[in-house]
């Protein structure tokens, strides 16, 4: 572990000498965030509260949205995340083999630049969960550095690209798919690093989060999810605050022998940030392998969130929200920064719909939790979370175990919420939530570990929950506004599928999504009334986004259906139980939507760039 | 604070199911803390360590090390390619051009 | 010949014996295809004219054309042609794997069946130009056997499917990919028979135009492009009336030897029907190899218009537009029956603009050649076509030979015109034709002939006409407006790239079309102003079609660049002189669109089914 | 009618050009009809057939054989397919089942 310790010191030593730099990058990108003509970060801010604060498209006018213009990718499998935009350029991204490109908002039939990788298409095959990708960072660029976009490729490149012209700027190794190692996350800037996770625990990979200097493309500090405290990244006072939750030495001691090498915990989900404290936070996800009898012990710190100091990385606190998962629960799913009065106090929080089916709201300076609500009663593996332990009280009714198939556990392992992203309202102070309504049966079973092959070991059949339509494998969905600070849902409507993406919320009153089965919807945030949709061309695992360019406001997003939910469609598989359960749970969705590729963007009346028809018409130069 | 006292709280509860645990089937929950943070319970007819046992899988040592191999050889690439970075303002991938 | 001079016979009894119900059917499709809520063929009626007569779009309002729904195929690649649309159903194709796809136009967020067949992907190495697909016919089913849609697969095979249900009702194999044949071409349904043609003169397929009666799937007649008489299908009275086109055995003697048994004259491309005078038309292609040196000989009877009898498939007339084809300029395109006054006379006619740039009319009852008007004056390998003989003067500086290179042919061999559709206004009696204003340089070379192997011989560089901007390789499209009376055009514009699916008018005075970089355009048919555009998600070859839903008229078009000049695109190619010189010729492509493949349909300020809310929606069954 | 007579002038053409071809090279121009129909002409330099020049490409008879019977092959199958058809309703793709 000797190169962690050296790394880590270095890593503080940089941070202190070049701190004034750092944060002026810092601020700039924090500043153009809060534009409403640009969207520079998945969460569209550093609190990921994927909020517009545009009004021009709103409840009452919101049945005249329509597409103002299109793009396909020319690649199909799941597209999640969303474009970002900056400065009247729109970056878009895409499944392998992730193909990049920079469109001119002005004229969007004109691809201003792309980038195209070679990939290894070994890749492919070790990716658990369709080949998706879920998007970009922007650094903003300083005198010396040019402006530069980040991408993650599928075969563990982590690549910077000049904004302006797409050329590499730096391109570095963070995973090795020949030991099952995948990218599939958006790096995340914040200051000058450029912070990236890791895929692969349904392959054993350890699970790690790594920062890189955007100006030199050097690591400046690695951590991981398990093993000895160096190599995890404990600051001194690692959870002084909640030394329940666990200190020291718990990344070996909560596992048997060498489990932890190949015991998961990779964090291929969303980042949040806050300015401010200069933390940033973020889950680590499942323990490898699945079958649970594998690894003794609560398998520390998988299913965690982190709130660690982004100069150095080093953790200031860490809560496993689900110690010795046995569901596939993993942890990753996004954080959303707020401010709430809870319990009378105004406090920083970040609350978390975690996939197995509660919602967490935490001090984010302090890691106290604050609330554990289920997202919905349905969850039946845990009775509560004992508020006083931090610990969740299960049922062991639904435990799963060795020589036995549980039944009806709910979530399925594809959780309640998955890789979705969640919107707030600040005005409002809701939470707008996209859930899987799903359940499942369970079986595990044994197998040895070999690095760069699957190393899961366990049978799963999923489908709709209590509330949907198993027979016909409708009603895997919900939509839900939850308010923080009384635990309330304050609106839940059904879907057909599972709203898989995600919600983007706006001042409009308006709360927007995409479904598995090809519509983007508009609702009534304060009641969920369903005010608007169009027919995408296939099913969206995206978000959508709002901008305001010349004067217009813009809802995009991506379609293209994939991810976990769509792999029988995807990979034509048959089987319900293929695809870690998922064919079963999703078997309808072929019936309604095939894939696809691409982004749209939708104004009032369609409005838009090609309004005047001479943009991008041939200019005969005589 | 909510949270003050908590592991006081915890340490209780963890007492009270090590006595549990042996001495009934049915008081499983999964949960018994042996420390903070270290509460894994193992189910009723299930061992506590698996090494030895029918659910032994034996991996091999060697693949068990492969990863941080790769991860050490991308590290060392890494680096020497940050490091001609810095010297040139070129940034070379590949690395048999810079050795 | 045993075996078809037999067929012959039979087929001659079998017309006779069943003739009436015949008729039924026929008239029944004809009835269909001039209801305003169908599109049963890709012409839209028998006579091809691509036409609709609504008004409810026109001039006045097509500003206000917006999206209503879209569906993506699931398939990049070239999505060609255009769907279908009969009874409420919708009907949509696509390139190889050909999935079939039926949509309830009163929710096509549900599939109503699909067809997807599994085909040897080798099929795939053996197509010439992507492995596009240009449509269904439909057979409007009896009191016996069911409707039917009727489909082509890339591999070579005929399929009816029941149109309720999408289960296959026969499945014949018409041409064999293990000798380089496939089927790219929307089939043909006339009386009971569904006619269907060849593929693969770029492979030296000898070209064939097969009947298979719809209710049983028994071949009735076979005809070929080369060869003895008894192959091709001569009526006694063939090209009597035009003696001079030629008439026996010119299909051997104008080849050396047996070079017309891999002599090329595939039919690929579209048929019209004249059910009052039962005759059939389309358009055999290029002779095989490329290479002219390596055939000697007038090489009949590819680059022919053909006029066929449909009961049994014998010619009535043939003209040869090209004989001894030099440079690809494969006679397969649309044929547009209309009734002319010409020359004082009213004539039934058919109108043909040819890839060798010209654009023909012929007397449809005797094959008289009435009219041959360059398309763009730019056309430089001949002069004129002299009207007694029939004969294209050649300008001997264009010609190509073994040795030589030649340059600044016009057309390109990708040709003024190519697998595109033209549309015809019949009140304004006008043509609107999308052109490709493409030249080249040729440079032949010799090859031995190996089944199933690429037998083409000549190494080609397309780029722009003189009209465009060859630095920038843009500027490679026109569209005309071509009054047949009197040989003039009445207006023409230029588009940036090649208009590749060509277009539909409607009785709104309107012409659309979609272009390669993704556009779909609306203009005044009566002078060529553009009134409206969309941006597609993809670049388009397909064309336009327009219905009548529940009150609401609808245009819809096929998105997915691809087909012959996307090939650089399709498979990632950038010697300029790949993809038989498509390359160079469209390499600005790609900075305008990607691949996609799907279907969208417009209406007025995008009004359409899902104007209903619930519509597509869960609903829970509590 | 416009066409009458047309195959009459035609032959008055192919005349004239026949009498040029060797002649003149500067008279080429690919046309020169032997009869209706027929008139192709080889251009200067090249001859009128290529067997046993340097342009003969020498194809194999046997693969100058292989499409016809592919295709032979393809109508027994479907004829075989389609008669089964006629008689039991039922359309069987696979002809091994049928024989
Ligand atoms: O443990 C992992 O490393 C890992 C990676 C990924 C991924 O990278 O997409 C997913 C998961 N796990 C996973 O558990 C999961 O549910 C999942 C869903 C999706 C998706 O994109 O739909 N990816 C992943
Ligand atoms: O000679 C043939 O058999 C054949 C087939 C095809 C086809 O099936 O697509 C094309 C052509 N030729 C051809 O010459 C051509 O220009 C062409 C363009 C396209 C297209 O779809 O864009 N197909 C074809
Ligand atoms: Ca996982
Ligand atoms: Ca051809």
């Amino acid at each position: 572990m000797k190169i962690n310790s050296m790394r880590f010191l270095s890593a503080i030593a940089l941070a202190l000498m070049v701190a004034s730099p750092y944060t002026m990058a810092n601020q700039k990108l924090d500043k153009m965030s809060k534009e409403d003509s640009n969207w520079v970060m998945p969460g569209g801010t550093y609190d990921f509260n994927v909020f517009g604060e545009q009004t021009e498209i709103n409840v009452n006018n919101v049945d005249q949205l329509r597409p103002a213009w299109s793009f396909s990718t020319g690649v199909l499998s799941g597209h999640e995340g969303t474009p970002l935009v900056i400065d009247g350029m729109m970056y878009i991204h895409g499944p392998y083999p992730n193909n990049t490109f920079a469109l001119d908002l002005d004229n969007p039939s004109e691809i201003v630049w792309q980038h195209k990788p070679k990939q290894d298409p070994a890749a492919r095959a070790v990716a658990c969960c369709d080949v998706v990708n879920r998007g970009l960072a922007y650094w903003p660029g300083d005198g010396d550095t040019p402006p530069l976009v980040i991408k993650t490729q599928l075969d563990g490149h982590l690549v910077a690209l000049n904004a302006k012209t797409g050329k590499e700027y730096w391109k570095v190794e963070v995973m090795d798919i020949s030991v099952g190692q995948t990218l599939t996350q958006a790096p995340y800037v914040a200051k000058d690093l450029a912070i990236v996770g890791s895929s692969g625990a349904e392959l054993g990979v350890r699970g790690l989060v790594s920062a890189f200097n955007v100006k030199t493309g050097a690591m400046e500090w690695r951590w991981y999810a398990t093993g000895p405290d160096e190599d995890i990244g404990l600051a001194d006072n690692f959870n002084s605050e909640n030394p329940h939750y666990g200190q020291e030495g718990l990344g070996q001691k909560t596992w048997e022998k060498d489990a932890w090498k190949i015991g998961g915990g990779t964090n291929w989900g969303w980042y949040a940030y806050d300015p401010d404290l200069e933390m940033f936070y973020y889950g680590s996800g499942n323990p490898a392998p699945w079958n649970e009898t594998m690894r003794p012990g609560d398998n520390k710190w998988t299913m965690t969130i982190w709130g660690r100091d982004v100069n150095t990385g080093l953790a200031k606190f860490g809560y496993q929200k689900t110690p010795h998962d046995e569901w596939d629960y993993a942890g990753v799913n996004v954080m959303v920064l707020t401010e709430q009065e809870i319990d009378g106090e105004m406090r920083k929080v970040l609350t978390h719909p975690d996939r197995n089916g509660i919602v967490y709201t935490l001090d984010r300076e302090t890691g106290d939790l604050l609330r554990a609500d289920k997202l919905d009663e349905t969850a039946n593996w845990v009775k509560y979370v004992d508020m006083e332990t931090g610990l969740p009280v299960r049922d062991p009714e639904y435990s799963t175990r060795m020589g036995h198939r549980s039944r009806d556990v709910c979530p399925s392992a594809m959780g309640f919420h998955n890789q979705g992203v969640m919107s707030y309202d600040p005005e409002q102070q809701n939470f707008f939530i996209g859930i899987n309504h799903l359940c499942m049966d369970w079986e595990p079973f044994m197998l040895p570990y070999r690095a760069g092959q699957f190393f899961v070991g366990a049978n799963v059949w999923s489908y709709p929950g209590p509330k949907g339509n198993r027979e016909e494998g409708i009603g895997s969905g919900q939509v839900k506004s939850y308010n923080a600070k009384t635990g309330e849902f304050e609106w839940s409507v059904m879907e057909k599928f599972s709203v898989w993406g995600g919600t983007m919320a706006t001042a409009g009153n308006l709360v927007f999504y995409g479904t598995l089965d090809g519509f983007i919807k508009a609702r009534d945030s304060r009641n969920g009334e369903l005010l608007w949709k169009y027919k995408l061309p296939s099913g969206s695992v995206g978000y959508p986004l709002t901008y305001t360019h010349n004067g217009t406001q813009y809802v995009g997003i991506n379609y293209g259906v994939g991810g976990w939910p769509a792999v029988g469609l995807v990979f034509d598989l048959e089987d319900p139980s293929a695809g870690l359960g998922a064919v079963g749970a999703f078997k309808e969705l072929q019936n309604h939507t095939q894939m696809g590729g691409g982004f749209i963007a939708f104004s009032l009346r369609g409005q838009g760039p090609f309004d005047d028809l001479s943009v991008g018409e041939y200019k005969p130069n005589n | 604070m909510v949270n003050k006292m908590k592991i006081i709280a915890a340490c209780g509860v963890m007492g009270l199911s090590i006595a549990s645990f042996s001495a009934a089937v049915t008081a499983y929950d999964g949960t018994n803390c042996d420390a903070p943070g270290d509460c894994w319970q193992p189910k009723p007819g299930f061992p506590e360590k698996i090494e030895g046992t029918k659910y032994d899988p034996k991996h091999s040592k060697e693949e068990l090390g492969k990863q941080q191999k790769a991860i050490q050889a991308m590290e060392r690439r890494n680096a020497k390619r940050a490091e001609h970075f810095k010297k040139t303002g070129e940034w070379v991938y590949d690395i048999s051009k810079l050795e």
